[in-house]
C-alpha cells in the first residue's frame, strides 16, 4: 500500500517535472547562447494554450498540437528580429527589461481577446481515460500522455542538438558565440531561429499542458518564476542541468505535499518539548505547506553555494 | 470611456435616473459599488453591478426613497486593496453615502477599516460599510463595528450547511479529507471542518493546507486523498485553486464526493467540465430549490437585466433587498443620518426573497440567510456557462437551519 | 590580396588602433611582431570583425569588409586562429572541425578532414574525444584545422606557438607552409621572434596601434633598434 | 556666455519651479488630487530608494518589495503603540522604520551581494517570494488576509486626521531623503558605488573592500524603501501581506525603467507618471495595464534614458539654444505617436468589448448581431468599413509622419554635427 502511494507520487512528480522541462528548455539554450533570461519565455507556454485551445474547437485537438508551436514559434521569431535585436546594442539588462514588458502586454492581450477566467480547454475524449490502476488508484492515461511528449521533445532536442551541424553550431555558440561567427557562422540568424525553436517548444507545452491543467491569463505569471528556479538550479545553459532541475522540483514537491512535518513537530519529536508549538507562527506551518516554497529555497541555496547550477560549467 | 462595460450594462438604470432626474431633490440617498471592474475578478465584478442594478432600478420605478432616486455608482477596486481605498477616498469626496463592496475579504476589510476610520474622523459626514462579498470571520467578528454590515455568508456557515444537507442524504460518509488554501480563509474552512465533526459524526482523515494560487500541480493532493480513504473532500478553494484541484480528484478517479464553497464563479464550471460533476456546492440562492418564486425571479430579472443572476451576483440583490426594505421603514429625512439607516437595517426583514426570510443580527450585523445545498448535475433546470451542468438543489436550509452563533468576539460600541 | 588601410579602432574611449596600413598577397606568409598591448590582436579583431573598427578600410581582392560583420568576413575569405586557442571544449574534436566546414568562395584553396588529419595523425586518433581534454599542442592544431576547413584565401594566426613544445611548433611550421604551397596568404601576428623569422616573407613591427617598421627579415635583423625600443623586454 | 550663466539657473529653476506646485497642491482643496498626489510621493520615494542599486551600482533587484512592506508593518504596530499610550513621536516613525530597513537590507545584501548580474537579481527573487510566505505565514504580525489596521494619532501641535497633513508630511520626509540621496550620491562614497558600477576591479585593487561597499548600498537603498513604506503605513492606515507581492517589485521596476533610472529623479518621474496613469486611465478603461506595458516597451525600444532622459535631453538642447532646431520634429513625431495611440486604444477597447461578457448578453438581448459600441461619443459597428478605415488611416498617417519626424530628427543632428 505505501509502496503503491509512492510510486504514483514518484510518478506523478516526474511527469510534472517533465512538464516545466518542456517549458524550461527553450529558456535556458537561449541563456546560454546570448545571455538573455527572457522573462516572456512562459508567456509562450500560455499562448501556445490558448492556440491549442482555438484549434481545439474549430479544428480538433490534434491539429493544435501542430499549429499552437508553428504559431508560437512565429511569434518567437518576430519578438526577437523586431524587438530585442533592436535593444541588444544597449546591454542584457535592456533585452531583460524588453522581455519583462512582453510578459505583461501578452498576457493582457490574451486577457481582451478571452477574459480573464480560465477557458474551457478540454482533454479529448480518446485519451481522457484511466492508463492502469495501482490499488484504488486510477493513473490518467493524459499525464502520461504529457510525459511522453516531454521525453520524446527532450530526445528529440538532444538529436537535433547532438546529431546535426546546426546542433553542434548552437552548442558551440552557447559558449563562444563570437567564434562560431568568425568561423562564418551567422550568429544572429542561428540565435533567431533558436529563439523562435525555444518559443514553438513552450508553445507546443501549452498546448498539451493546457488541456490538462487550466488554460487561463495567469498561466504565464504561475510558472514564469519557477521556470527560472528550474534552469538556475540546473545550470543556466545546460539542457541536461534544465531536465535534472525540473525533475528535482517536480519530485520534491510531490513528495513534500505528503509531509505534514513542521518544525515544532519536528522539535517535539526529538525530544525539545513544546515550546515551539506554543510559539506558533512560523514554527508550527507544516511543510506540506510550504511545498510550493521549496523551489525558491533550493533556488537560494544553489545560488549561495554552486551559482553555476548543478550541472552548469563554473564561469 | 469610462467603465465602458458598466456603461453597457447600465443601460436600463439611466433610463430610469433620467425620469426622476427632472424632479430634483436636496440629497439623494448615494451607494457607492466598489467591485472589481477590471483584473482577474472583473467577471464576478459584473455579477454584482447586474444585481444592484436590477433591485436598484425596481425600487427607484417604485418612486424611490419618499419620491427621491437612489443613485448608484460603480468604482473599480481592481480587487487590490490599495486601489480600493484610493476608490474609497474618491467615493466620500463625491458624497457617497454607502460603500457596498463586492469581491474578496482583503478588500472588504480594507474597506470596513476605511468606514471605520473615516467615520471616527467624520461625525458629520458617516457613510455605512456593505460586505456583499467578503466572508471572513473577522469582518464580523473581532472586527465588527455598527456602521458595517455583512451580506455574506462565512466559512463556519457554508460549512455547517454542506455537512447538514450531505449527512442528511448519506452522501457525506465518516471519513472527511480537507483541502484548503493555507490563508485565513482556509484557515477558518479548516477550522469549521473540524468543528463540525462531532455533531455530523465525521472524523477529519486528513488536512492539507497550500500555498494559494501558486501550485500548478494537483494531483500530490489528490493522492493524500485518495490514500486516506476519505469519503468526502471538503475544500474552501476558489478559482485557479478549486478547478486544478477538481481535475486533479477527477483524473486519479478519486472515489469521494467533493463539498465545495465557489463553485458557482463564473466560468469555474466551464472550465472544470465534467471533472465538476457531482460535486456539492452551499450556495447562497438556487432558483430551482425556490419552484416557482424562484422561476419568477430569474424571469424578472433577464427581463431587466439581459441575464439571469448566478453565484455571488445574488449576495448583491439580497443587501439591496434589505437596504431598500429598511429605507422603506424610515420616514421622510431633510438629510441622509446613515445611523438611522443602520438601525432600521437592524430590525429589516426581507419576506419576498424566493428561498425564505432574510434578516439581520443586531449582535454583529451578520445576515441571516437561507441556503441551499446543491449538486453539479445534467439534471439541473438551470444550466451554468453554457455547458450542459447545472446546480441541482439536494436541500435547502431555511435561515433558521442555516445560522451559526455569533463571533464572541465582535464587540460593537452603538451610538 | 588583403589591404588594411588607415584603420582605426577604439575600446570605449581609448583609441587602440592609430590608423594601420597593410598589405599581404596570397601565397605569402607575413608577420607582424608586438608588445602585449601593441594593438596586434586588436588589428586581428578588427579585420575579422569582432571589433567593428571606427574607420579606415579592411579590403579583400576588392570586396569592402571593414565594419561588416564577423561571419560575413569569414565568408569572404579570412580565415581566423585565435590567440587563446578557442576551441569549443565541450564538443568532440570531430564536432569541432564540423563548425569550420564551409563551402569558402569559389577559387579558394579547399581542404578535407582526412588531410588535416594526415598533418597531425595524433589528432585523428583522438576525434571522438571531447576538446576539452586534448593538450595545448592538440588544441593548436585543432584551432588551426577547424579554420582551414573553411578553405579561406587569407588566414590570421594570432600566436601560433605560444607555450608550445618545440616538436608541435615544428608540425605548425610544417602546416603554415603548407597552407602557403597551396596559395593561402597567411598572417602570422606574434610577440617573440621564434617562428615568424624562420618562415616569414616579411616582417611588421606595430607599436602604440601602429605599424612602426615594414621590411624583409634580412632589414628586421640588421635594424637593432626597432627589436630594442619596440619588441625586446628591458 | 549667456547660455554659460542661464544653464544651473534653468536647472534650479525646473526643481523650484516643481518644489512650489508640489506645496501649493493642497490649495486646490481637492481631496481626490491630494490623495493622489500623496501615492505618487511615496512611490517616487520608493524608487528613488530602488534606483540607488539599479543607477548607481548596476544591481537589479526583483525583491524590493520585501524591504517597503517591513517598513509598511513596523510603523502599523508602532502607530498601534501610540494609539496604546506609548509615548512614539509621530513624525519619528519613518526614522524608525528606516533603520530597520537598513539593518534587514544589510543582511540580505550580504547574501545577495556576492553574485553579480543576474545571479543577483535571481537572489533578491528568492529572498522576496520567501519574504512573502513568512508574511503570508506569520498572521500574528502581519495580519493575514485582513492585515494590520491602525490609525493615525496627533502629536504635539501636529494633527494628522486630515488628507493635507499626511500630505505635507509625506512631501517633507520625500525632499529631506531625496537631498540626503543627493548628497549621498555626490559624497566620495557615491562616487566609489558608481565607479564599482563601471569596473568592479579596478575599485578592489584601489584597496577598496566591494563587497562592503554594496552591502552598504544594499543597505541604504532598502532603508529608503522602508521610509517609503512607513509613509504608505501613515496614509492608509492598513496593510495586508498581499503587498510582498511580486507585483509590488515589478512596479518599482517599471517605474524606475519608465522614468529613466540614469537621471537623479528619473525614478520619481516615472512613479509620478505611473501612479497617475493607474489612477486616472485605471479608471477609465479595463485595459490600462496593457497601455502602460506597450508605454513601457516603446520606452525600451525608443527612449531607453526614460522620461528623465527625454526631459533632460530638451532642457540641454533648450540650454544650448537647439531646440528650435529640433522642435517641427519633435512637434510632428508627436501628432505621429498621438494618431497610432488613438488607433490603438480604439482597436483595444473595441475587441476588448466585443470579446467581453455584457456585449454578448447584449447581442443576444438586442437581436441585432453585432451591436454597436459606444467610445468617444461615437457609435463604433465592430464589424464596419468606417471602423476599419478609420483605424487604418490613422495608423497609415502616423507612420508616414513619424519616420517623416525621425528622419528630418537625425538631419538636424547630422547638420548641428557639422557645424560644430
Amino acid at each position: 500500500m505505501v509502496m503503491d502511494y509512492f510510486l504514483v507520487s514518484l510518478l506523478n512528480g516526474v511527469i510534472y517535472g517533465l512538464m516545466l522541462f518542456m517549458v524550461s528548455s527553450g529558456l535556458t539554450l537561449i541563456f546560454g547562447m546570448m545571455g538573455v533570461l527572457n522573462f516572456a519565455h512562459a508567456s509562450f507556454y500560455m499562448i501556445g494554450a490558448y492556440i491549442g485551445y482555438l484549434c481545439s474547437l474549430h479544428l480538433g485537438f490534434y491539429a493544435g498540437l501542430v499549429i499552437a508551436p508553428l504559431v508560437v514559434g512565429a511569434l518567437g521569431v518576430f519578438s526577437e528580429r523586431l524587438l530585442l535585436r533592436r535593444v541588444r546594442p544597449q546591454g542584457h539588462t535592456h533585452e531583460l527589461l524588453l522581455t519583462f514588458g512582453l510578459f505583461f502586454i501578452f498576457e493582457e492581450v490574451i486577457k481582451v481577446f478571452f477574459g480573464n477566467f480560465a477557458v474551457p480547454y478540454q482533454v479529448p475524449a480518446g485519451l481522457d481515460f484511466a492508463a492502469f490502476s495501482v490499488g484504488s488508484i486510477e493513473y490518467p492515461f493524459y499525464r502520461l500522455f504529457i510525459g511522453v511528449v516531454a521525453l520524446v521533445m527532450f530526445v528529440a532536442i538532444l538529436a537535433v542538438l547532438q546529431l546535426t551541424r546546426l546542433g553542434i553550431v548552437v552548442r558551440a555558440a552557447v559558449h563562444r558565440s563570437d567564434m562560431v561567427a568568425a568561423l562564418g557562422h551567422n550568429v544572429p540568424t542561428v540565435f533567431t531561429a533558436l529563439f523562435g525553436g525555444g518559443a514553438a517548444l513552450a508553445g507546443l507545452a501549452g498546448a498539451v499542458a493546457g488541456a490538462f491543467f487550466p488554460t487561463s491569463p495567469t498561466m504565464a505569471s504561475d510558472l514564469g518564476t519557477l521556470v527560472f528556479v528550474v534552469v538556475v538550479i540546473g545550470g543556466l545553459g545546460s539542457l541536461s542541468g534544465a531536465v535534472v532541475g525540473a525533475l528535482l522540483i517536480g519530485v520534491v514537491t510531490s513528495f513534500a505535499v505528503g509531509l505534514n512535518v513542521s518544525l515544532a513537530s519536528l522539535a517535539a519529536s526529538l525530544g525539545l518539548g513544546d515550546t515551539l508549538t506554543q510559539m506558533g507562527g512560523l514554527f508550527t506551518v507544516s511543510l506540506s505547506s510550504l511545498a510550493g516554497t521549496i523551489p525558491y529555497l533550493l533556488m537560494l541555496l544553489i545560488l549561495l553555494l554552486r551559482p553555476s547550477g548543478l550541472l552548469g560549467e563554473r564561469s | 470611456m469610462r467603465t465602458l462595460k458598466s456603461k453597457v450594462l447600465a443601460l436600463t438604470a439611466l433610463a430610469t435616473f433620467s425620469i426622476f432626474s427632472a424632479a430634483i431633490q436636496a440629497a439623494p440617498l448615494k451607494i457607492a459599488g466598489m467591485v472589481p471592474l477590471s483584473g482577474a475578478s472583473a467577471a464576478t465584478g459584473e455579477l454584482y453591478v447586474q444585481a444592484m442594478t436590477y433591485v436598484v432600478n425596481r425600487f427607484n420605478e417604485n418612486g424611490g426613497w419618499h419620491g427621491e432616486p437612489i443613485k448608484l455608482e460603480f468604482y473599480d477596486t481592481q480587487e487590490s486593496t490599495g486601489v480600493a481605498s484610493d476608490r474609497f477616498q474618491q467615493a466620500v469626496a463625491e458624497g457617497m453615502n454607502i460603500i457596498a463592496q463586492g469581491g474578496g475579504s482583503s478588500v472588504a476589510a480594507s474597506l470596513s477599516g476605511d468606514v471605520r476610520r473615516w467615520n471616527r474622523r467624520h461625525p458629520d459626514q458617516q457613510v455605512l460599510s456593505f460586505t456583499m462579498g467578503g466572508e471572513a470571520a473577522g469582518l464580523t467578528g473581532e472586527n465588527c463595528h455598527f456602521h458595517h454590515f455583512r451580506f455574506a455568508t462565512t466559512a463556519a456557515i457554508r460549512v455547517q450547511a454542506l455537512m447538514e444537507a450531505m449527512s442528511k442524504t448519506g452522501a457525506l460518509g465518516e471519513k472527511v479529507y480537507a483541502i484548503n488554501q493555507d490563508y485565513s480563509w482556509g484557515h477558518e474552512m479548516q477550522e469549521a471542518i473540524l468543528a463540525n465533526a462531532d455533531k455530523y459524526d465525521y472524523e477529519v482523515v486528513g488536512k492539507s493546507l497550500h500555498a494559494t494560487n501558486k501550485l500548478a500541480d494537483f494531483s500530490p493532493y489528490a493522492l493524500q486523498s485518495q490514500r486516506s480513504g476519505a469519503q468526502t473532500v471538503v475544500t474552501g478553494n476558489w478559482s485557479r485553486d478549486l478547478l486544478l484541484l477538481l481535475k486533479a480528484i477527477d483524473q486519479s478517479g478519486v472515489d469521494a464526493n467533493l463539498a465545495t464553497v465557489y463553485l458557482d464563479q463564473p466560468g469555474s464550471i466551464a472550465a472544470a467540465g465534467s471533472a465538476a460533476e457531482g460535486s456539492y456546492i452551499a450556495q447562497v440562492f438556487n432558483a430551482e430549490a425556490a419552484k416557482e418564486k424562484g422561476a419568477a425571479y430569474m424571469e424578472d430579472f433577464k427581463k431587466r437585466i439581459g441575464t439571469y443572476p448566478a453565484g455571488l451576483g445574488n449576495n448583491g440583490v439580497i443587501s439591496m433587498m434589505m437596504l431598500t426594505k429598511a429605507l422603506s421603514s424610515l420616514p421622510k429625512q431633510d438629510s441622509i443620518d446613515v445611523n438611522r439607516i443602520a438601525l432600521a437595517l437592524e430590525k429589516a426583514q426581507v419576506d419576498d426573497w424566493p428561498t425564505g426570510t432574510l434578516t439581520m443580527r443586531a449582535s454583529d450585523h451578520q445576515l441571516l440567510l437561507p441556503l441551499v445545498v446543491s449538486k453539479v448535475s445534467k439534471d439541473a433546470r438551470y444550466k451554468i456557462d453554457n455547458t450542459e451542468y447545472g446546480f441541482k438543489p439536494v436541500q435547502l436550509l431555511s435561515a433558521e437551519q442555516a445560522r451559526v452563533p455569533a463571533d464572541a468576539s465582535c464587540e460593537m460600541q452603538r451610538p | 590580396m588583403l589591404t588594411v588601410n588607415d584603420l582605426h579602432a577604439h575600446y570605449g574611449k581609448s583609441h587602440v588602433l592609430n590608423g594601420v596600413r597593410y598589405q599581404l598577397k596570397p601565397g605569402e606568409i607575413g608577420t607582424i611582431l608586438g608588445r602585449n598591448g601593441s594593438g596586434r590582436s586588436t588589428l586581428c579583431k578588427s579585420i575579422i570583425g569582432l571589433l567593428p573598427p571606427t574607420s579606415g578600410s579592411v579590403n579583400l581582392g576588392g570586396r569592402e569588409l571593414a565594419g561588416r560583420a564577423p561571419h560575413e568576413v569569414s565568408r569572404a575569405g579570412i580565415g581566423y586562429v585565435p590567440e587563446e586557442r578557442e576551441i569549443f571544449l565541450n564538443l568532440s574534436v570531430d564536432e569541432n572541425m564540423t563548425i569550420g566546414r564551409k563551402k569558402g568562395i569559389p577559387g579558394a584553396p579547399t581542404w578535407t578532414p582526412e588531410e588535416l588529419y594526415d598533418l597531425f595523425p595524433r589528432l585523428r586518433e583522438r576525434r571522438r574525444v571531447k576538446a576539452g581534454s586534448l593538450s595545448g599542442g592538440e588544441q593548436q592544431m585543432l584551432t588551426m584545422f577547424r579554420t582551414l576547413l573553411g578553405n579561406p584565401l587569407m588566414i590570421l594566426i594570432d600566436e601560433p606557438t605560444e607555450g608550445l613544445a618545440p616538436k608541435i611548433v615544428g608540425v605548425v611550421r610544417d602546416t603554415v607552409l603548407e597552407m602557403k604551397r597551396r596559395g593561402i596568404g597567411v598572417l602570422l601576428l606574434e610577440q617573440k621572434l621564434s617562428l615568424a623569422l624562420q618562415i616569414a616573407d616579411h616582417v611588421a613591427v606595430m607599436g602604440h596601434g601602429e605599424i612602426v617598421f615594414e621590411g624583409s627579415v634580412e632589414e628586421f635583423r640588421a635594424n637593432h633598434e626597432v627589436r630594442t625600443r619596440w619588441l625586446e623586454v628591458s | 556666455m549667456s547660455r554659460v550663466m542661464s544653464s544651473p539657473v534653468a536647472r534650479y529653476a525646473w526643481l523650484a519651479a516643481t518644489l512650489l506646485l508640489l506645496v501649493l497642491l493642497p490649495l486646490t482643496d481637492s481631496a481626490t488630487l491630494i490623495n493622489v498626489a500623496t501615492k505618487c510621493l511615496i512611490a517616487g520615494l520608493f524608487a528613488m530608494g530602488f534606483n540607488l542599486l539599479w543607477g548607481q551600482m548596476g544591481l537589479l533587484s526583483f525583491g524590493h518589495a520585501a524591504y517597503l512592506g517591513i517598513g509598511t508593518f513596523a510603523t502599523l504596530h508602532m502607530m498601534n503603540a501610540i494609539d496604546e499610550g506609548w509615548g512614539l513621536p509621530a513624525p519619528l516613525l519613518p526614522v524608525l522604520a528606516g533603520a530597520l530597513g537598513v539593518v534587514v537590507g544589510a543582511l540580505m545584501g550580504w547574501f545577495a551581494s556576492r553574485r553579480t548580474g543576474i545571479y543577483f537579481a535571481m537572489i533578491t527573487l528568492a529572498v522576496a517570494e520567501l519574504t512573502h510566505v513568512i508574511a503570508d505565514k506569520w498572521q500574528g504580525f502581519f495580519g493575514g488576509e485582513a492585515g494590520v489596521r491602525s490609525i493615525r494619532t496627533d502629536w504635539w501641535l501636529f494633527g494628522f486626521q486630515d488628507a493635507t497633513s499626511v500630505y505635507y508630511y509625506c512631501l517633507v520626509w520625500s525632499v529631506l531623503l531625496v537631498i540626503a540621496l543627493w548628497a549621498l550620491l555626490r559624497s566620495p562614497f557615491g562616487l566609489l558605488m558608481y565607479a564599482l558600477r563601471e569596473n568592479e576591479e579596478r575599485v578592489r585593487f584601489l584597496g577598496y573592500r566591494t563587497h562592503s561597499i554594496k552591502v552598504v548600498g544594499f543597505a541604504v537603498s532598502a532603508g529608503v524603501s522602508a521610509v517609503a513604506g512607513s509613509l504608505m503605513a501613515f496614509m492608509n492606515e492598513s496593510a495586508n501581506a498581499s503587498m510582498f507581492a511580486t507585483l509590488t517589485s515589478a512596479e518599482v521596476v517599471l517605474n524606475t525603467v519608465i522614468g529613466g533610472s540614469a537621471v537623479f529623479l528619473g525614478p520619481a518621474l516615472g512613479a509620478a507618471f505611473n501612479t497617475l496613469f493607474g489612477y486616472y486611465i485605471g479608471g477609465l478603461s479595463h485595459f490600462w495595464l496593457l497601455y502602460q506595458g506597450l508605454i513601457f516597451v516603446l520606452v525600451i525600444m525608443y527612449a531607453p534614458g526614460g522620461l528623465g532622459g527625454l526631459f533632460s535631453g530638451a532642457t540641454r538642447q533648450a540650454r544650448e539654444g537647439r531646440l528650435a532646431h529640433h522642435a517641427p520634429a519633435y512637434a510632428v513625431g508627436a501628432l505621429a505617436s498621438l494618431l497610432i495611440a488613438v488607433a490603438t486604444i480604439t482597436v483595444v477597447e473595441l475587441v476588448g468589448t466585443v470579446m467581453g461578457s455584457s456585449y454578448r448578453v447584449l447581442r443576444l438581448t438586442s437581436g441585432e448581431t453585432w451591436p454597436p459600441v459606444s467610445l468617444w461619443g461615437i457609435d463604433w459597428h465592430p464589424l464596419g468599413i468606417g471602423t476599419f478605415t478609420f483605424v487604418l488611416v490613422l495608423i497609415g498617417a502616423g507612420t508616414v509622419l513619424l519616420r517623416w519626424a525621425m528622419a528630418s530628427h537625425r538631419q538636424a543632428l547630422d547638420r548641428i554635427g557639422s557645424e560644430t
